[in-house]
């Protein structure tokens, strides 16, 4: 047996982000983890992905790795470029994306994501940058999931600001099923029937005292739960080689 | 009737203090060379919208010029905040009017197809709708599910970076096209910089790749690498150092108003901007060629 | 995945009795060889749904595929009527509902944009209204006058005849443009044909050229000169001639079926439609070449 | 004094609504006569004129005569090419579009075309095309004209069926001005302040007594009645250049 490699958090969470996505889906993409999670499923067991960037490219083929969402080497070498108000009318809202990533400052018990500010609304504590499309990936999406580091502050039980909906009753009026996973850094959240994050999953190593002690409601197991994976020498070489210079992979 | 300008009349003419200015360009072709003509020209009480504020909305509103932002995601693409609008926002220096993404795109698509409103499909924006009274909920007249109304925005300029373009305003552009068609038909007056000035027969050979036509453009202006930091798709790249270097700079007020004195206003233009850059800059930022192929439309006679 | 099939296989398998189909394309591009092979096929109770009809539903309609039309132009442009289908509703033997122009496509964009309807500002449609209860009148949540909605069109099958596309269906058109796109997004299924069916990389190198992305394409087909009459953009020109041979031969029915038996049941595919239009007629309507030019999409490695 | 030219019936109405159009003008063309003159037009007073097909093509310079409004000639070259919902939406809607033009096979005492049926709608006697883009011409275009012969039975009192709007009541909820010309062979009509066509002008030769014969209501005649110049012979030269074959000018 080979000594299992050594990995960082961050390449463990791109790796079981990969995981989640099936062959043959129209993924809606955003730079930084979400980008390489999808290129490593592209490469491993999902070669038919499409992957749509909010900056209205398909299809990319980047011969490096973006910095920003509009970076000039999606564009060049991709299927089809077109505009913002058609990628969310004729791709998100006409229902045409399987899984899309979110992201946020703060994760809500029932999967709420805050992106938009830190405290009163009209008198911010702390000014986010705001939506952008993150409000209608949740809506419209078939499913979603969400990538971040496993910390109390950013898994509170209610966010400041409902930027993007969970689980909530406001839930039925959307045809997405909103997040269907939380990848951290410590295990995977998937929602319950009640639409509660519970713990579903631990990486190799971790403990359930140590997700509990990450997040900021009294977090329930899944009856289920399992172990993931470690990621392989094969999934981290194809990872590495998508981030070189170990931007995003830190 | 030919429309070619300068950049600085340009501003001058259809640029009024107070206006509501929409500075079209997701992540490309952002036209940083007008905004700094705009605070060349000390441009005051402005409200300015973008989907995506950008660096070059810190540093109008870090020279005095807004009043208001209008906004969906008010970040540095890919490296954070914008320290200059957030310290505004969070201090209550500069009003705001807040989207998603989907809603503020929405509002520009009604204004420039002459609509009152367009719907959307319920997105989960309650709790920005309830800071934001634009929201509305109207119900779908064949019986299906309330959908949500967002009014049209009619910005009194929309300001357009293009790679090319003839004397009357008909452009070519290619690459991300963001809003910059909705934005240029919402606004009452339109104004391109345009990387090159062609003959009206080279924009004639693709009248498919004509995006804007001239009959909506008020002003045209001749100038090359208006949107550095942000790129022309094929003519140079993004410069990503610079955005990464504005996260420092915009966090410290000394080393900003020492940019905004260095950068836009000791310099005359965008030409001089440019060979301030240097020729290591110019060469770092220069793109391999990657031509289109042609299509053949035919001659019919 | 590869989605490259033989015509008659894509309607064998996607169209189906009693469908709404739309066949697209505003005069240019009208697929005429789908057309065909879906009277071949002997489709019935189709509804069939196209901003101008055009001969392609004449003929499907003397064929007796059709059970209803939907229109907003029913002539033979730049000729007359459709004597076909306006023999069919005078002698109420077709059901038909019917819209403006910018009705008809606003119903296509709804569909493609995945709404339940889209608002017009008034075009005094109320005689038409009165005649066809999906006008509707809703308020302006703004309080401006009040707004037309139309709801969503969604045909079960879209038909689309393009200039190029790989084997996915990522498909580059060119010249008029009509309702292509929306039509297709609108659609359940999309069946392409195609003049030429070309590598990939001819697509990649020309991304804003993709009009229709393979995402939404069920099948495309390789088939040439599948337009005629109707034409393709710098591929063959419109054969007036024969638009002008129409207005006779279908006001006469032993000519029209004499016509369809000649052109379309007894022919196997477009392959030897083509082949028996002859030489002559190919060298007539060969266009001239006029290419596009290109633009740089730049490398950035 | 040299003698005045020959002209057919369709040089007199097509140099008659050249003269209408003013430098500068977005127009809406038709094919055929609303071409013609457009061009005619562009060729005397009125170079910047930018026109309009409703196939979605600005600014063509077509090297033949376009049989149908959609035809290649119109494209290759031209300045842009948009899609059909622009045209109707960004362009007409938006009230970009400062002419059209019109056509119909009833034209009524208050300016209502009917192009869609004689009869019944139900049980139609006749099934015309039907409105095309003409109810949103009359609808958005800040003034239209009518082409057409001088014939009883193409003026009656009221039409069968109102595809396009004129001057009556409904008029109030749109934007453009309706129908502001009708030019026919036997001189011009023009809306009088109530909305009703009244004899505005008679071409050279014409009487008051021939228009009301070929008029199926009782015609009033304008009070500052005029008569048209006669078509110059360089307006003749320049449309017959336009037509060599006399396709729509026979």
């Amino acid at each position: 047996m080979t000594p299992a490699p050594a990995y960082s958090p961050a390449e463990l969470m791109a790796v079981n982000a990969a995981r989640l996505l099936q062959d043959g889906e129209v993924v809606f993409v955003g730079v930084g983890l979400p980008n390489l999670a999808c290129n490593l499923a592209l490469r491993t067991h999902a070669p038919n992905l499409t992957l749509i960037y909010e900056a209205g490219v398909i299809g990319a083929r980047p011969e490096r790795l973006p910095l920003s969402i509009g970076d000039p080497t999606l564009v060049t070498g991709a299927t089809a470029v077109t505009s913002m108000y058609d990628i969310f009318a004729l791709y998100l809202q006409r229902g045409l994306v399987d899984v899309g990533f979110l992201g946020g400052a703060q994760i809500g018990r029932y999967g709420d994501i805050n992106a938009t500010v830190i405290g009163d609304y009209a008198h911010p504590k702390t000014r986010l940058p705001g939506s952008g499309g993150s409000m209608e990936i949740a809506a419209f999406a078939k499913r979603c999931f969400i990538i971040t580091p496993h910390q109390p502050r950013r898994f509170p039980e209610r966010v400041d600001f409902q930027t993007s909906l969970g689980h909530g009753p406001a839930r039925r009026a959307l045809p997405g099923s909103g997040p269907q996973a939380v990848v951290t850094d410590l295990g995977l959240l998937r929602p319950d029937a009640s639409g509660e994050l519970v713990l579903a999953a631990l990486h190799p190593g971790i403990t359930v005292e140590q997700a509990r002690a990450a997040t900021g409601w009294p977090l329930q197991i899944a009856p289920d739960l399992t172990t993931t994976a470690a990621p392989t020498a094969e999934e981290l070489a194809l990872l590495r080689a998508l981030d070189p210079d170990r931007i995003y992979l830190k | 009737m030919p429309k070619l300008t300068d950049l600085a009349s340009a501003i001058a003419t259809h640029v009024h203090d107070g206006d509501l200015l929409y500075l079209a360009g997701f992540t490309h072709l952002i036209p940083f060379a007008a905004g700094h003509e705009i605070i060349r020209q000390g441009r005051r009480d402005l409200t300015l919208a973008r989907a995506t504020p950008d660096i070059i909305y810190d540093q109008m509103a870090a020279a005095g010029c807004a009043r208001k932002i209008i906004f969906s995601y008010m970040g540095n693409p890919g490296v954070g905040s914008l320290h200059v609008l957030r310290r505004l926002v969070e201090s209550g220096a500069l009003e705001w009017e807040e989207y998603s993404h989907f809603g503020m795109i929405t509002r520009l698509a009604a204004a420039a197809a002459g609509l009152p409103f367009l719907p959307l499909r319920p997105t989960g924006a309650e709790s920005l709708a309830a800071v934001n009274p634009a929201y509305k909920t109207i119900p779908d007249p064949y019986g299906g599910p309330d959908v949500v109304a967002l009014p049209a925005l009619h910005p009194d300029v929309a300001i357009l970076h293009v790679q090319r373009a003839d004397v009357h305003g008909n452009a070519h552009l290619w690459g991300i096209l963001g809003e910059q068609k909705e934005a240029a038909f919402a606004a009452r007056r339109v104004i391109l910089t345009a990387e090159e000035i062609v003959d009206e027969d080279v924009i004639r050979r693709d009248p498919n790749r004509t995006l804007i036509p001239g009959l909506i453009v008020t002003a045209v202006c001749h100038v090359p690498h208006a949107a550095h930091p942000s790129y022309a798709q094929g003519y140079y790249d993004r410069d990503n150092a610079f955005y990464l270097e504005w996260d420092a700079l915009s966090q410290d007020e000394v080393r900003l108003h020492a940019w905004l004195e260095e950068w836009v206003y000791a310099l005359p233009d965008r030409a001089a901007y440019w060979a301030k850059l240097g020729s290591a800059a110019h060469a770092r930022l220069t793109p391999a060629p990657r031509p289109s192929g042609e299509v053949d439309y035919g001659g019919y006679a």
